[in-house]
C-alpha cells in the first residue's frame, strides 16, 4: 500500500486550562486510505488529541497538516470542511430530534428561513444508507433508540458530510458482537471507498482485527506505532501499560453452592408500557458468575432494574437468600446484602458534580460505620474510606474532594466497582463491569468478579461484551426478547449457536 | 462552586467569596460613574452609605435587622436550588409566617408557639407546589409564582377583614408583648440569631446528614439518587417543606421581632417583597448557607446606608437602585475573577 | 438638589415619602408640592428621603432626627404613624408632623389629618347628579388596595350619591335610583388593572367613575377616554373623577374634576408654624371648612399646573394640543360647561352643609363600618352612621 | 351577561394578551436556546419608558414600539453578553435588571418629562386603534399573533430553528457539527429580549397611553410561567397568554358584583392557572441544558 499521509499532527501539546497537561509533544501521522488503530490507557490523551484534530480543542502548541498543508481549525466546522469527521466518544446527539434531524443538523440546505426540505434530505440519506446497508429508523426520537443504534447515527451524520477521514473514538464500547461485526463490514467497505480512518479501542482483538497500524499513547507521549501485521495482543498490551499484562483470566473450577437469588417467572414492562422481561425463571448460586448474554435492548436492563429494586415487578417474585425480595428498594436490598454495579455509569452510577469521597458511600452511607449518629454522616469516615478504595482499586483521582467528573472514565468505572465491592455483598450483580475501560483496569475488575465468585459470593454478570460473558460465566442464559433462549455452561457451546440463540433460536431447537 | 460533603467549615473555599467581593467592588466603581454622571459625588456619597451601615451600633443593628429576613427567604431558594428546584415561592410562604404569627400569638401568647406556627404555615403554603411537582409535574416556576399571587390576596383578606384591628384598623391586631422577641439593643431582636442559626442549620442539614445528602444527590442527579436508595420525590417535597419552613419563620420573626408596630400593615407593605430579594440574596451568596449568611449582611448594609446616603449625600433612592441592580449584574460574571487575576500577574510580572 | 451640605439657608426642614414615594399621584406628591414652597418661602433647605420599604420609616426618621438639624421632620402617610411616635419619644426636642397618622398626644408631634370622607361626598354629588340628570343610573368608583383608609373615600362617595338622588328627586319631582359600583383591584401601581375595571364598570353601565387608586387610577381615565373616543367625543360625559391632587391637568375633557387632599396646605402650615414659632403638637384635622378637602377648581388645575417645571409645562401645552397656557384653561372650563350650573350649585349646596355642620359625612374605619355605609339606603340614614 | 359585556371582556383580553405572549413567546425562544433570563420584568418597564420617549420625539408611535424593541435589543445583549460569551450565572443579571428598572424609570420620568411617576402620552406618539364601542383593539393584537406564529413556525419548520433548538438541547452535538453555539445563544437571547422590548412600548405607547413607574405590574413573571405553560411552544404561549388575559379581564368585570370577597376574585386568573396546569397539561419538559452556559474545555 502506498504511504501518503492525509494527516500529520506535530509536537501536539495540550495544556488544560486546570494545569493538566494531557499531550506532551505528539506527533501523529495517518495515511490515506488506511485504518489508524489508536490505544492507550484511560486518560492517556486520545480523545484529547482528537478533540484537537476535530478542532473542537485548540492545541497549546503543535501543528496540523492536511494533505502537507498546515491548518489552523477554529471550530469543527472547519475541520468538516477540510474532510475530518468525528463520532464522539459520549454521543453528541440532541436526543429529542429523530435521527433526520440529526443528521441533517447544521447543513439543512437552502436558507435559514426557508422550510426544511425533509423529503429530499430523506431521500439523500435512504440512498447513502441503501449505499451502506446501513439502516437506521429515521423519524424516531433518538432518545427512544438503542445506543447501537444511536451510533450508527453518528457515523451517518458525518459521512452525510462526505467527509474522507472518520474518527472513531471507542465506538465499540457500547455494542454488541453482531453490531461489532456490522461496524466493521462498514468501516471496511468506506475503506475501499478510499476513506481513512482513526479507530480508538481498548479492546485488543478488534483493534488486531480491523486496522492497518496501531499508534499507542501513554501519559500523553507517544510509545510507538506498529504494523498491525506484525502486533501481537500482548505487545501491544505492553505497549500501553508498560508491563506485562496478562489477558487470559485464571478461573479455577468450583462447585456452585447454595441458590442465592432464585427470580421466577418474572415479568417486567419497559418505558414504553412494552413487556420487556417476560416470565424469565433462574437462580444465581453461591460462588457462582451468571453470565447474561444477548443483544441490547432484550430486556437486560429491565431486569437488572426489577432486581436491583428501581423498577416495578408486574407478575413473578425474586427471591434473594430464600427471603422474598420482590417491590423491595434499594435501600433495603443493600441491607440484605445485594450490591449493584449499574450499566449506566455516568447517570445512575455516580453523581459526577459531587466528589469522590460522597461517591464513594452513595449507596452505603447508611452503614453505621458512615454515621456519626443516626442520621447524621461522619464524613471523616467517609474520606478514610474513599481513601482506602483508592488505595485499593488503584483508582487514579487528583484527590477524595475532587468531583468525580474530573476523572476518567475508567477510573469512574473502578470507583463504582470498588464502592459495590465494598458493601461486602453475597449477591452482586455486575453490568457492563469493564466497558470502555482500559486493558489493565478491565483485568483488574474481571480479576475482581472472579475473586468474589471464589469467595462463594453469586454474581450476575450482565455484558454486551460475549466474550467477557464466555470468559467469566460458570454458566450463561442468552437472552431473547425478554426470554432465555439457553441457560448453558460456555464450554458446552460455540460461538454460532450464541450468535443462533441471540438471534431467537431456542438452544433445543439448535440442538435438534 | 460546588461545596463538597466532606468540606469542614475551616476549609472553605474561599474563591467564592473573592469572587463576590470584586464583583461588588467593580459594581461599586461602574455605580461611581453614574453618580458621577449625573452630577453626585461618589465618594461621599458611599462615605455615607457605610457611614449609614457600619459607622454607629446602631447602623450595624440596622444593618442586621434588614439581614435576617432576606437571609432566611434566601435560604429558601438556595435549598431549592440545590435540590434541582426552583423555588421562588418564598414570598408567599412569608406572607403566611406573618399572618400566622398574628393569628396564633393572639390565641396564646406564647413566642415559641408563634414561631412554630409561622414555620407551620410557611411550610404548609409550599406544599401543594411540592405535591404538583411530585405528582402531576408541575414546574415549580408557575405553582410558586401563581401560590405567590393566590396567598398574597388571601393575606391580604385576612387582614383588611377577620384580623383587622379594631382600635387601628390601618393593620392587624398586635402581636401580644408577651410574644414579642427579646431586643438586643438599637431595635435589633434576636431574629437575626435565630437567622444565623437557621443558615447553620441549613448547611450541616445539606452536608452533613443523611437527608441532606440525600436531597442534594437528588437535586443533581435523580436516577443516581434513586439507585442509591434514596426517595427523589421525598427530596423534593422536603425541599419545598424546609424551604417553606424557613421562609414562614423570617414571615414570623419579621412581625414578631420588629418593632414599633409588632403587625402587619393594611396593603401588607411590611411583609411584601422579601422573598424576591431573597433570590438575589442566595445567588450572591452562592446558594451557600455561609455565602448567604454574608450575602444577606451586605444587603442589608445598602439598606441600612441608604437613608445617610440619601440625608446627607442627596442621592436619590432611584438611584441607589441602580448601583444596586449594577452590582447585582457583576456578580453574575465568574471571570471577572480570572480577569483580574491576570491583570495583577501582568502587573506582577 | 446639589451634593454636599452648604449652609446659605436659614436652617432646614426634611420629608419622609412612604413607600409609594414622588410621582404616586397622592399625598407624597402634594407632601412635596407644600414642603418645597414652603422651603423656598422660607429659604430653607429641604431634603428629602425616599422609602424602599415600611422597614425604613424608623430608619429614615431617626437618621434624620439624630442629625439635630432640621427644624421639622414631615412624615407622610399614615404607615408611619407608628415610627413617629417611636422616634418622637426617643428625640423629644426634634418637632415632626405626619399626614394622615392620629398621634394626639405628643407636643414634638403635629398630625395632620383629612376628612376625606368630605370631599369624596362632594364627589359622589357631582357623579350622582350627572348621571341622575342624563337618565343614568350608575356611577362608579375604583380603588386601590383594600385598606381601611379607602373606607373614608367610599363612603363619602357613596353618601354624595345618596344624597345627590334625593336633591334630584325633590328638584325634579322624579324618583330616580344611581347605584355605586365599587371595586378594589388590589394595587396602586398597575394602570393596566385601573382600565380594565373602569373598562367593565363602564360595560355596565357607570357614568361617572371616582378613581382613588393611585397609579392605577391612570387607566380609569384612559378608559373614560377612549369611550369619548369612539364617540367622537372631546369631552365627557361619560366623566373621571381625580383625587388627591387636581389631576384635571392629566387629562382634560375627561376629568371633571378632582377630590382634593390639600397635605400641601398641611404641610405648609406645619413648616410656617415651626419657622414663626407657633408649632403646637396634637391634632390638626382638615376638612370641607378647612380647605383641606374639597373639589378642584379651575383655579387649583391651574395652580397644579403652574407647579410643573417651566418647561414641562410648555411640553405638556404642547402634548395636549394647547397653544397657551389660557388655552387650556379655557379647555378646562368648558369642560365643567358641559355639566349644567344647577349641579355644580347643587355641590357648593352641600359643600355649605358639611361646612356648617348640618350634614355630617360617615367616615368609617373598618369592614363593619363600610358594610354598614354600603347597607345604608338614604343619606339620612348613613348620616346616622357618622355620629 | 349581555353581548357587549363579553365583547368587552374579549377585547380587554386580547389587549392585555399583547405584553404577556409577546415575552413569553421570546422567553420560549431564548430558552429553546438554552438561555435564562428573569430580567423581562425589567425589560418591560424599561422599554415602556424608552419607548414611549421614541414616540415623542419622532411623534409615531411605530417608531416608539421599534425603540422598545431597540431598548429590549440592548439588555438582551447585555444579559447574552453576560450569559453566553462570559458564561456567567443565568438568574442573576435579570434580578439585576429588575432592580436597575426600578431605579432608571421612576428616576427618569422625572428626569426626562418633569412629572413625578407618570407621564400622559400626547395622541401623536400613541398607536392608531380600532374604535369600538366596548373598548379599543390595536393592530398589534394581530401582529402580535403573527409573530407568535411566525415564531413558531420558524423554530420549529425551518433550518435556523432546528440550529436554535439545537444549541439549547444539546450544545455539545450542535458544536460538533461546526454549529456556532455562542453565536445562536447570544442572538436568541437577544430575540428573546427584544419582543419583550416590544411588550413593553405597546403598554405606553399603544395599549395605555401613558408611562407610570411601575406599569409592568408583575406581568414579566406571568409571561415566564405561561412560557413554562406552554412547553416553551410560541403559538401555546398565545392561547394560555390570552387565557390568563381572558380570566383576568373576567375577574375585573365579576369584580363589581361582589358575589364573594374583592380578594378572591383577584385570585381567579392564577388559580385558573394552576388548574389548568394542573389537571390539564402537568409534566412539561424545558430544553435539556436550559440555563446551563456551555463551555468547552
Ligand atoms: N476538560 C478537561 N479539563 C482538564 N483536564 C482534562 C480535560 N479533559 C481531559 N483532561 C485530562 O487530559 C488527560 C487526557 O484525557 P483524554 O480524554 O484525552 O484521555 P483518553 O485517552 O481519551 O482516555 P479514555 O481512554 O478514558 O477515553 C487526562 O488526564 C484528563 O484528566
Ligand atoms: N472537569 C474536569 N477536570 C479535569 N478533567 C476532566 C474534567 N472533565 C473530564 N475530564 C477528563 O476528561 C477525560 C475525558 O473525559 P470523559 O468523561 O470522556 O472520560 P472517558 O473518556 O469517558 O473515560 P473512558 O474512556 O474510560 O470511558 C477524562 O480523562 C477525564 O479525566
Ligand atoms: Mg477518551
Ligand atoms: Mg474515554
Amino acid at each position: 500500500m502506498e504511504r501518503t499521509p492525509i494527516i500529520e499532527m506535530k509536537g501536539i501539546v495540550k495544556v488544560y486550562p486546570d494545569g493538566t497537561k494531557a499531550l506532551k509533544g505528539v506527533d501523529l501521522t495517518v495515511n490515506k486510505g488506511e485504518i489508524l488503530g489508536l490505544l492507550g490507557e484511560n486518560g492517556a490523551g486520545k480523545t484529547t488529541l482528537m478533540k484537537i484534530l476535530f478542532g473542537m480543542l485548540h492545541p497549546t502548541s503543535g501543528k496540523i497538516l492536511i494533505r502537507g498543508e498546515e491548518v489552523r481549525f477554529k471550530s469543527p466546522s472547519d475541520a468538516i470542511a477540510h474532510g475530518i469527521g468525528m463520532v464522539h466518544q459520549h454521543f453528541t446527539l440532541v436526543e429529542v430530534f429523530d435521527a433526520l434531524h440529526n443528521i441533517i443538523l447544521g447543513m439543512e440546505g437552502h436558507g435559514a428561513f426557508s422550510k426544511i426540505d425533509v423529503y429530499r434530505a430523506r431521500e439523500r440519506l435512504q440512498s447513502l444508507m441503501d449505499d451502506l446497508n446501513f439502516q437506521v429508523p429515521l423519524e424516531i426520537p433518538v432518545e427512544d433508540l438503542p445506543v447501537g443504534v444511536q451510533q450508527r447515527i453518528e457515523i451517518l451524520k458525518m459521512l452525510y458530510r462526505d467527509v474522507d477521514v472518520l474518527i472513531l473514538d471507542e465506538p465499540t464500547a457500547v455494542l454488541t458482537p453482531i453490531e461489532v461485526e456490522e461496524l466493521f463490514r462498514v468501516l471496511r467497505q468506506l475503506k475501499a471507498e478510499g476513506k481513512t480512518i482513526i479507530f480508538i479501542s481498548h479492546k485488543l482483538n478488534e483493534v488486531m482485527d480491523l486496522t492497518d497500524r496501531v499508534t499507542v499513547i501513554r501519559k500523553g507521549e507517544v510509545i510507538g506505532t506498529v504494523n498491525t501485521s506484525e502486533a501481537t495482543p500482548q505487545l501491544l498490551a505492553k505497549m500501553m501499560v508498560g508491563r506485562d499484562v496478562v489477558l487470559k483470566i485464571e478461573k479455577p473450577p468450583k462447585e456452585a453452592g447454595e441458590p442465592i437469588l432464585r427470580v421466577e417467572n418474572l415479568k417486567v414492562m419497559g418505558d414504553r408500557g412494552e413487556i420487556a422481561v417476560n416470565g424469565l425463571s433462574f437462580e444465581v448460586r453461591a460462588g457462582e458468575i451468571f453470565g447474561i448474554a444477548g443483544v441490547e435492548g432484550n430486556g437486560q436492563t429491565e431486569l437488572i432494574e426489577a432486581i436491583s429494586g428501581l423498577r416495578k415487578v408486574e407478575s413473578g417474585r425474586i427471591y434473594l437468600q430464600g427471603k422474598d425480595i420482590t417491590g423491595r428498594g434499594p435501600r433495603e436490598l443493600y441491607d440484605l446484602g445485594m450490591a449493584h454495579i449499574p450499566e449506566d455509569r455516568t447517570h445512575m452510577g455516580l453523581i459526577l458534580d459531587m466528589t469522590v469521597t460522597e461517591n464513594s458511600v452513595l449507596g452505603l452511607h447508611w452503614h453505621p460505620r458512615f454515621q456519626r449518629f443516626k442520621g447524621v454522616i461522619n464524613w471523616s469516615k467517609a474520606r478514610e474510606h474513599a481513601r482506602s478504595l483508592i488505595e485499593q482499586f488503584d483508582i487514579s483521582a487528583p484527590g477524595t474532594e475532587a468531583p468525580v467528573k474530573s476523572l476518567s472514565g475508567g477510573n469512574q468505572q473502578k470507583l463504582i466497582v470498588a464502592r459495590e465491592v465494598s458493601k461486602e455483598p453475597i449477591f452482586i450483580i455486575a453490568a457492563q463491569p469493564t466497558r470502555g475501560v482500559d486493558v489493565a483496569s478491565t483485568e483488574y475488575i474481571r480479576n475482581y468478579l472472579v475473586k468474589l465468585r471464589n469467595e462463594g459470593k453469586a454474581v450476575l454478570l450482565v455484558s454486551a461484551d460475549l466474550d467477557e460473558v464466555l470468559q467469566l460465566s460458570d454458566r450463561m442464559g442468552i437472552i431473547y426478547e425478554g426470554e432465555f433462549m439457553g441457560v448453558v455452561k460456555p464450554e458446552e457451546v460455540n460461538t454460532e449457536e450464541i450468535g443462533m440463540m441471540m438471534g431467537g433460536i431456542r438452544y433445543e431447537e439448535i440442538r435438534k | 462552586m460546588k461545596k463538597s460533603g466532606s468540606e469542614s467549615l475551616k476549609s472553605i473555599n474561599l474563591r467564592p467569596f473573592v469572587e463576590s467581593l470584586i464583583a461588588i467592588l467593580v459594581g461599586f466603581i461602574i455605580g461611581a460613574l453614574v453618580l458621577l454622571a449625573f452630577g453626585y459625588n461618589p465618594w461621599s456619597a458611599y462615605y455615607w452609605l457605610f457611614q449609614g451601615a457600619l459607622g454607629s451600633t446602631y447602623g450595624i443593628a440596622s444593618t442586621l435587622k434588614y439581614a435576617t429576613p432576606i437571609m432566611l427567604t434566601a435560604l429558601t431558594f438556595a435549598i431549592g436550588t440545590r435540590t434541582g428546584i426552583f423555588n421562588i415561592g418564598a414570598e408567599g410562604s412569608f406572607y403566611f409566617g406573618a399572618i400566622a404569627a398574628v393569628i396564633f400569638t393572639n390565641v396564646w401568647d406564647n413566642m415559641l408557639f408563634g414561631l412554630a406556627m409561622g414555620m407551620l404555615l410557611g411550610a404548609l403554603w409550599a406544599l401543594p407546589a411540592a405535591v404538583l411537582k411530585v405528582y402531576r409535574g408541575v414546574h415549580e416556576v408557575i405553582s410558586t409564582i401563581m401560590l405567590n399571587w393566590i396567598g398574597w390576596f388571601f393575606v391580604l383578606w385576612l387582614i383588611v377583614g377577620p384580623y383587622a384591628n379594631p382600635s387601628d384598623p390601618n393593620k392587624t391586631i398586635r402581636i401580644p408583648v408577651d410574644a414579642r422577641l427579646p431586643i438586643i439593643g438599637y431595635g435589633l431582636s434576636i431574629a437575626i440569631v435565630i437567622a444565623v442559626v437557621a443558615a447553620v442549620l441549613t448547611y450541616f442539614l445539606l452536608w452533613h446528614t443523611t437527608m441532606g445528602f440525600g436531597m442534594r444527590a437528588s437535586g443533581i442527579n435523580q436516577k443516581a439518587a434513586r439507585y442509591a436508595g434514596m426517595n427523589p420525590k421525598m427530596a423534593v417535597m422536603w425541599s419545598f417543606l424546609i424551604g417553606g419552613l424557613l421562609s414562614g419563620l423570617g414571615g414570623a420573626m419579621k412581625i414578631m421581632g420588629e418593632g414599633p408596630s409588632y403587625a402587619i400593615s393594611q396593603g401588607g407593605a411590611n411583609i411584601y417583597g422579601f422573598g424576591f430579594d431573597g433570590i438575589g440574596v442566595a445567588l450572591v451568596g452562592r446558594n451557600h448557607p455561609v455565602g448567604i449568611i454574608l450575602s444577606a449582611i451586605f444587603f442589608g448594609m445598602l439598606r441600612a446606608g441608604t437613608a445617610l446616603m440619601q440625608a446627607q449625600a442627596h442621592v436619590p433612592l432611584e438611584i441607589i437602585k441602580v448601583i444596586q441592580g449594577i452590582i447585582v449584574i457583576t456578580v453574575a460574571i465568574p471571570s471577572l475573577y480570572d480577569l483580574v487575576k491576570k491583570a495583577i500577574h501582568r502587573g506582577a510580572a | 438638589i446639589s451634593p454636599g451640605g452648604e449652609e446659605s439657608t436659614k436652617g432646614a426642614i426634611a420629608i419622609v415619602y412612604d413607600v409609594g414615594g414622588r410621582g404616586d399621584l397622592s399625598f407624597n406628591d402634594m407632601a412635596y408640592l407644600g414642603a418645597s414652597k414652603a422651603a423656598k418661602d422660607f429659604n430653607l433647605d429641604l431634603v428629602e428621603l425616599q422609602s424602599n420599604s415600611e422597614d425604613d420609616y424608623v430608619k429614615n426618621l431617626e437618621t434624620l432626627a439624630a442629625q439635630k438639624k432640621y427644624l421639622v421632620i414631615i412624615a407622610v402617610g399614615f404607615m408611619m404613624t407608628d415610627a413617629v411616635k417611636q422616634v418622637a419619644d426617643e428625640y423629644p426636642d426634634q418637632k415632626f408632623a405626619i399626614i394622615d397618622g392620629y398621634i394626639p398626644d405628643k407636643d414634638n408631634v403635629m398630625s395632620i389629618l383629612f376628612k376625606e370622607n368630605e370631599g369624596s361626598a362632594l364627589a359622589g354629588a357631582l357623579a350622582g347628579l350627572i348621571a341622575a340628570n342624563d337618565g343614568k343610573d350608575k356611577v362608579g368608583i375604583v380603588l386601590g388596595m383594600e385598606i381601611p383608609v379607602l373606607y373614608k373615600f367610599e363612603a363619602g362617595y357613596r353618601f354624595g350619591v345618596k344624597w345627590a338622588e334625593d336633591y334630584y328627586k325633590q328638584k325634579e319631582g322624579k324618583d330616580v335610583t344611581v347605584d355605586v359600583i365599587y371595586q378594589y383591584t388590589g394595587s396602586f401601581g398597575d394602570a393596566a388593572k385601573g382600565k380594565a375595571a373602569a373598562r367593565a364598570q363602564l360595560a355596565q353601565g357607570a357614568w361617572v367613575i371616582y378613581q382613588v387608586a393611585g397609579g392605577t387610577g391612570l387607566g380609569v381615565f384612559d378608559a373614560v377616554g377612549e369611550v369619548l373616543d369612539s364617540q367622537g367625543k372631546k369631552m365627557g360625559p361619560p366623566f373621571a373623577i381625580g383625587v388627591d391632587s387636581a389631576q384635571d391637568w392629566i387629562k382634560p375633557g375627561v376629568i371633571i374634576a378632582s377630590m382634593m387632599k390639600r397635605v400641601d396646605v398641611g404641610v405648609y402650615t406645619a413648616v410656617k408654624d415651626a419657622v414663626e414659632g407657633n408649632f403646637k403638637g396634637g391634632i390638626v384635622e382638615l376638612g370641607l371648612k378647612e380647605d383641606g378637602v374639597g373639589l378642584s377648581t379651575v383655579d387649583d388645575v391651574m395652580a397644579m399646573f403652574d407647579s410643573l417645571p417651566e418647561d414641562t409645562q410648555q411640553q405638556k401645552l404642547k402634548d395636549l394640543g394647547f397653544n397657551s397656557r389660557d388655552e387650556l384653561r379655557q379647555y378646562l372650563e368648558d369642560t365643567r360647561k358641559q355639566v349644567p350650573d344647577w349641579i355644580w350649585d347643587a355641590v357648593k349646596e352641600l359643600q355649605g352643609k358639611i361646612t356648617t355642620g348640618v350634614i355630617k359625612v360617615p367616615a368609617p374605619m373598618d369592614q363593619d363600618g363600610i358594610g354598614a355605609v354600603r347597607n345604608a339606603k338614604t343619606w339620612q340614614e348613613m348620616m346616622e352612621l357618622a355620629k | 351577561m349581555d353581548v357587549g359585556s363579553v365583547l368587552s371582556i374579549l377585547i380587554t383580553s386580547l389587549m392585555a394578551m399583547v405584553p404577556i405572549v409577546l415575552t413569553s413567546v421570546g422567553a420560549a425562544w431564548s430558552e429553546r436556546a438554552g438561555v435564562v433570563s428573569i430580567g423581562y420584568e425589567g425589560v418591560l418597564l424599561m422599554s415602556a419608558f424608552f419607548g414611549a420617549i421614541f414616540a415623542e420625539l419622532t411623534s409615531n408611535a411605530v417608531v416608539g414600539l421599534l425603540g422598545g424593541i431597540f431598548v429590549g435589543i440592548l439588555l438582551g445583549m447585555l444579559h447574552g453578553v453576560l450569559t453566553v460569551y462570559l458564561k456567567g450565572d443565568h438568574v442573576i443579571p435579570g434580578i439585576g435588571i429588575n432592580l436597575l428598572a426600578m431605579g432608571v424609570v421612576p428616576f427618569g420620568i422625572l428626569a426626562y418629562w418633569g412629572t413625578a411617576g407618570q407621564h400622559q402620552l400626547p395622541h401623536d406618539a400613541q398607536m392608531w386603534h380600532l374604535k369600538t364601542p366596548y373598548g379599543e383593539l390595536s393592530p398589534m393584537v394581530p401582529v402580535t399573533i403573527i409573530i407568535a406564529l411566525v415564531t413558531w413556525w420558524v423554530l420549529f419548520k425551518t433550518p435556523l430553528g432546528l440550529r436554535v433548538r439545537s444549541v439549547g438541547e444539546n450544545p455539545e452535538a450542535a458544536d460538533a457539527l461546526g454549529i456556532n453555539v455562542e453565536k445562536y445563544r447570544f442572538w436568541s437571547t437577544v430575540y428573546g429580549h427584544a419582543l419583550a422590548g416590544l411588550g413593553g412600548a405597546f403598554m405606553s405607547v399603544d395599549w395605555l397611553g401613558l408611562v407610570h413607574k411601575t406599569m409592568s405590574g408583575g406581568r414579566g413573571f406571568i409571561a415566564l410561567a405561561n412560557m413554562v405553560f406552554s412547553g416553551w411552544n410560541p403559538l401555546v404561549s398565545l392561547i394560555g397568554g390570552w387565557l390568563f388575559g381572558f380570566f383576568d379581564a373576567l375577574a375585573a368585570w365579576l369584580a363589581p358584583k361582589h358575589i364573594i370577597p374583592g380578594q378572591f376574585i383577584l385570585m381567579l386568573p392564577y388559580i385558573m392557572t394552576l388548574i389548568i396546569v394542573a389537571g390539564i397539561i402537568g409534566k412539561a419538559r424545558p430544553p435539556k441544558w436550559d440555563g446551563r452556559p456551555y463551555k468547552r474545555e
